[in-house]
């Protein structure tokens, strides 16, 4: 393994959970998935369809708003990426307040599409790379979106794993519950444990996160990260070394 | 058909959008009419009843800012990488916006019902969101085609008022949008649709299949005015990038009343010197 | 992406449509793939499923009468101007079609539904109408935001396949369909979208915004085969005419089943030689 | 009065139908109508708006299929023209079958929109040249779309009048009956009653149809005939002499 940054180890990372999806979407304001979203179409030989909506050249929607959402509710999205102002045991994400939402004392700018795609698409991967106890709450102050349902809820879709800047869970729907995979350079289960609001489950053998083998991190330092440029040019100088 | 569409300017457009009225509105990367806004705010519009479509960010946060908005529905605002809308949040917190919170395709499916001409759409997903409890104007039902399935109802969306920016019309009152897709069903669903435009030209935009295929007709377009640099300091897809400068401005000076007053106050000295 | 999606000819297409298949065509004035449909008679197809969007005409007669169709479901058949469809004609007043009838906007909304992955669509009107005891798929329930007012429900409509005919792709797969947005929708809706087209050019159409606002993403599209003519003797808007002189001659053969049988021999024999 | 053909006093009556309607929309297959909105339009100093459905060049819509059937659920269609292979007495149209609907005896080609835009346009024309008791029926064999409908049964909209090839009727919902309202020449009441297998109200007085005067006449077999020729190039012909 190379020696590299976080954000770099998290767009390795989210790539490996791609993994052979055909279809891939990228919300808004979110340049480290876009940027996994890119290394997992190189890595397939441009068989994985990447649609992010920040880009004009990897986005081949021509419909309008709606179309992400109805190319979802056809089943024809594989992976999409949500994040939270709160992320909770349960997978629940909270994108809308903290407090009575009447007189909130943290408003976030409100749950996008998140109520929808968490239940539309197959694998949802959270990812917010702030791991802390503000984030990751024991039981969100709002539910956006939920991280179950019941079983008679028409849910094809829902929570696959979550990646924050420290760790590597999985979710375990019918029990609810997160699983510590792996943690990444400089932390411990226990480190992790103490950042984290909620409580979770721990894999047999929590592993350390494999990052990115040096042809990959050339690939993110590279190609990918000059292509992220297109939709976030201020991301890209942040990432391009070669 | 006529040229009777075309008004002298954006002051006009905010004429006709009355006091109290619900006014469909377009996301921040897409086609946002900000010198209409500057319009609407210097004509002291009050009790506007925002719908984005889906989410908003500068346009809210003016309007909000600037007391010309009585509620809002929206599945997001902010200012992107920006950072948040600060009027607006300060706004919700201190409990005096009647936040109508919602989710994108939601927004969506809603004004699609309205373009149908039906009182409503069902839609997956949602279903434990703590969105459903805060609008008893949604409705979850069992799916009579199934058994045991619940499933959400929302009712129609029909704005009284669509109102965005878009880059051309001809004189007829067809204003090209391309994918914008989204505000084709806004002005569908909407009673009236206003829109600036960079410019109006000779051509007929219908008589071109490629160009009437991203065509919105006359038929749904009420009134449109000249407005060039209409989105600024917003972006306007193949026309002019953001003004990123005075956005980062905006969401520094915004956090407080006295800052956002001074920023608007350029604002609206510069829309009306090029109006 | 890739030219995966380019296969060899219409024969191509027509495998790719199993016997029993649910299949969405276009009408008869946009876009007919009628070489592939000589493909599909040729291949010997049975017990297709036919949801017309929202009619069709010769398309569907020629397949009804070459044995192919079990069901169909249109708000009309007929070829226009020419008169009666005169097999669909027949087996229905035989009784051996199974034939759901229904209305124009009913087909469009159910695809919508299709389109939306929601389980069903409202649509006013149709009340009282006769088509709605013969349609036991269909639901009318009380509006659930009024009262006492009932409303008609359609279920989803996912063909399995959509099938018609464009006049251009790219190499990547993308069709440009101008202004026909019943086949976009119908491609959404539909499980797996077949595609013949007059040519097969190297731009890319999503690289061009203008292009791009009429273009069917290759998201949407498993299979584009070259079939130029491949509408004829229907006409494709802007590139040629219907050959009215066959159709008029269809009209008056097809009443007879051995007037059918000669005019399609000729038919499959023309289409052989172009493919 | 100038001479003319019941086709061209057709053409009239509809324009005058049509009136000071904002928007008509003509639907396939129907040249007649055609143009009688072209001529509407034309009276108005082209303030009245045609959507024609053959035609390209008066046609606005750039939706699809759909579009004219949303146009009129959002109530911006104002007049449109329906007919029939059986009307009844009660305004009910038939577009699908006579006899046992699994074996009939004559099959028509369906409904077409006919279902959906009796209810949502405000005025529907009903317009069939052949008036004979095979099409002007007691009670239609099949209901495509009923004339009326029940008080609580959303319908802004309905039939408002019916012209054939012999006479000019208005249509009372309430009465749910036709009322004779003018012959064309030729006809007389009783011709009309002979012709017709409904039952149906005679105004005070029965007027002769009046037909289009010299200038409309002029405009019917020129510029109107002209234009129609665009989307019903078989038509022109029938009509143009100047």
């Amino acid at each position: 393994m190379s020696a590299c940054r976080t954000d770099e180890l998290c767009v390795a990372v989210l790539a490996r959970l791609i993994g052979d999806a055909s279809h891939v979407a990228v919300g808004n304001a979110s340049p480290i998935p876009g940027m996994a979203a890119l290394l997992a179409q190189s890595g397939s030989g441009g068989r994985v369809r990447v649609s992010m909506l920040n880009s004009r050249r990897h986005n081949a929607f021509t419909d309008g708003g709606r179309e992400l959402f109805d190319c979802a509710g056809q089943g024809r999205i594989d992976v999409f990426f949500l994040g939270g102002g709160e992320i909770d045991g349960e997978a629940n994400l909270n994108l809308v307040s903290v407090g009575d939402p009447e007189r909130p004392e943290v408003r976030f700018p409100g749950s996008f599409g998140s109520a929808y795609l968490y239940f539309t698409v197959p694998r949802v991967i959270l990812f917010r790379e702030e791991h802390s106890p503000r984030v990751l709450v024991p039981k969100v102050s709002f539910v956006s979106a939920p991280g179950t349902s019941p079983d008679n809820v028409y849910r094809p879709g829902g929570p696959a794993a979550l990646l924050t800047g420290k760790a590597l869970f999985s979710f375990n729907k019918n029990k609810k519950q997160f699983r510590l995979e792996s943690v990444h350079p400089g932390e411990t289960v226990d480190t992790v444990r103490q950042a984290t609001g909620f409580e979770f489950d721990t894999a047999d053998e929590v592993t350390n996160t494999p990052g990115p083998d040096p042809e990959t991190l050339d690939l993110i330092r590279g190609p990918v990260a000059r292509e992220i440029g297109e939709a976030y040019p201020q991301y890209a100088a942040r990432f391009v070394r070669i | 058909m006529t040229t009777e569409a075309v008004v002298p300017g954006v002051g006009e457009l905010a004429a006709r959008i009355e006091d109290g009225a619900s006014l469909a509105i377009p996301p921040d990367y897409s086609n946002v009419p900000l010198a209409a806004t500057a319009a609407l705010i210097r004509r002291n519009a009050r009790d506007l009843n925002l719908v984005a479509v889906p989410t908003s960010g500068l346009q809210t946060d003016l309007l909000i800012g600037a007391g010309c908005v009585a509620s809002l529905e929206a599945a997001a605002v902010s200012l992107g990488e920006f950072g948040p809308a600060p009027r607006f949040t300060d706004a919700i917190r201190r409990g005096v916006l009647a936040m109508k919170d919602s989710t994108c395709p939601a927004i969506h499916a809603a004004l699609q019902a309205g373009e149908k001409g039906v009182p409503f759409m069902p839609l997956r997903g949602v279903l434990g969101s703590d969105l459903i409890g805060r609008r008893p104007d949604w409705r979850v039902i069992d799916n009579p085609f199934g058994e045991n399935d619940p499933i959400l109802l929302l009712p129609a969306l029909r704005p009284d008022v669509a109102l965005f920016h878009a880059r051309r019309a001809d004189r007829a009152g067809n204003v090209w949008l391309g994918q914008r897709r989204e505000l084709v069903i806004m002005a569908h669903a909407a009673r009236r649709t206003l829109v600036s435009v960079e410019e109006i030209v000779d051509d007929d935009f219908l008589a071109d299949e490629v160009i009437a295929a991203g065509t919105l007709p006359a038929l749904y377009v009420e009134a449109i005015a000249l407005a060039p640099g209409g989105a600024q300091p917003l972006g306007l897809e193949g026309v002019y990038e953001a003004d990123r400068a005075r956005l980062v401005d905006y969401a520094e000076m915004a956090r407080s009343a006295d800052g956002f007053a001074r920023w608007l106050d350029h604002f609206l000295a510069t829309k009306a010197a090029v109006a």
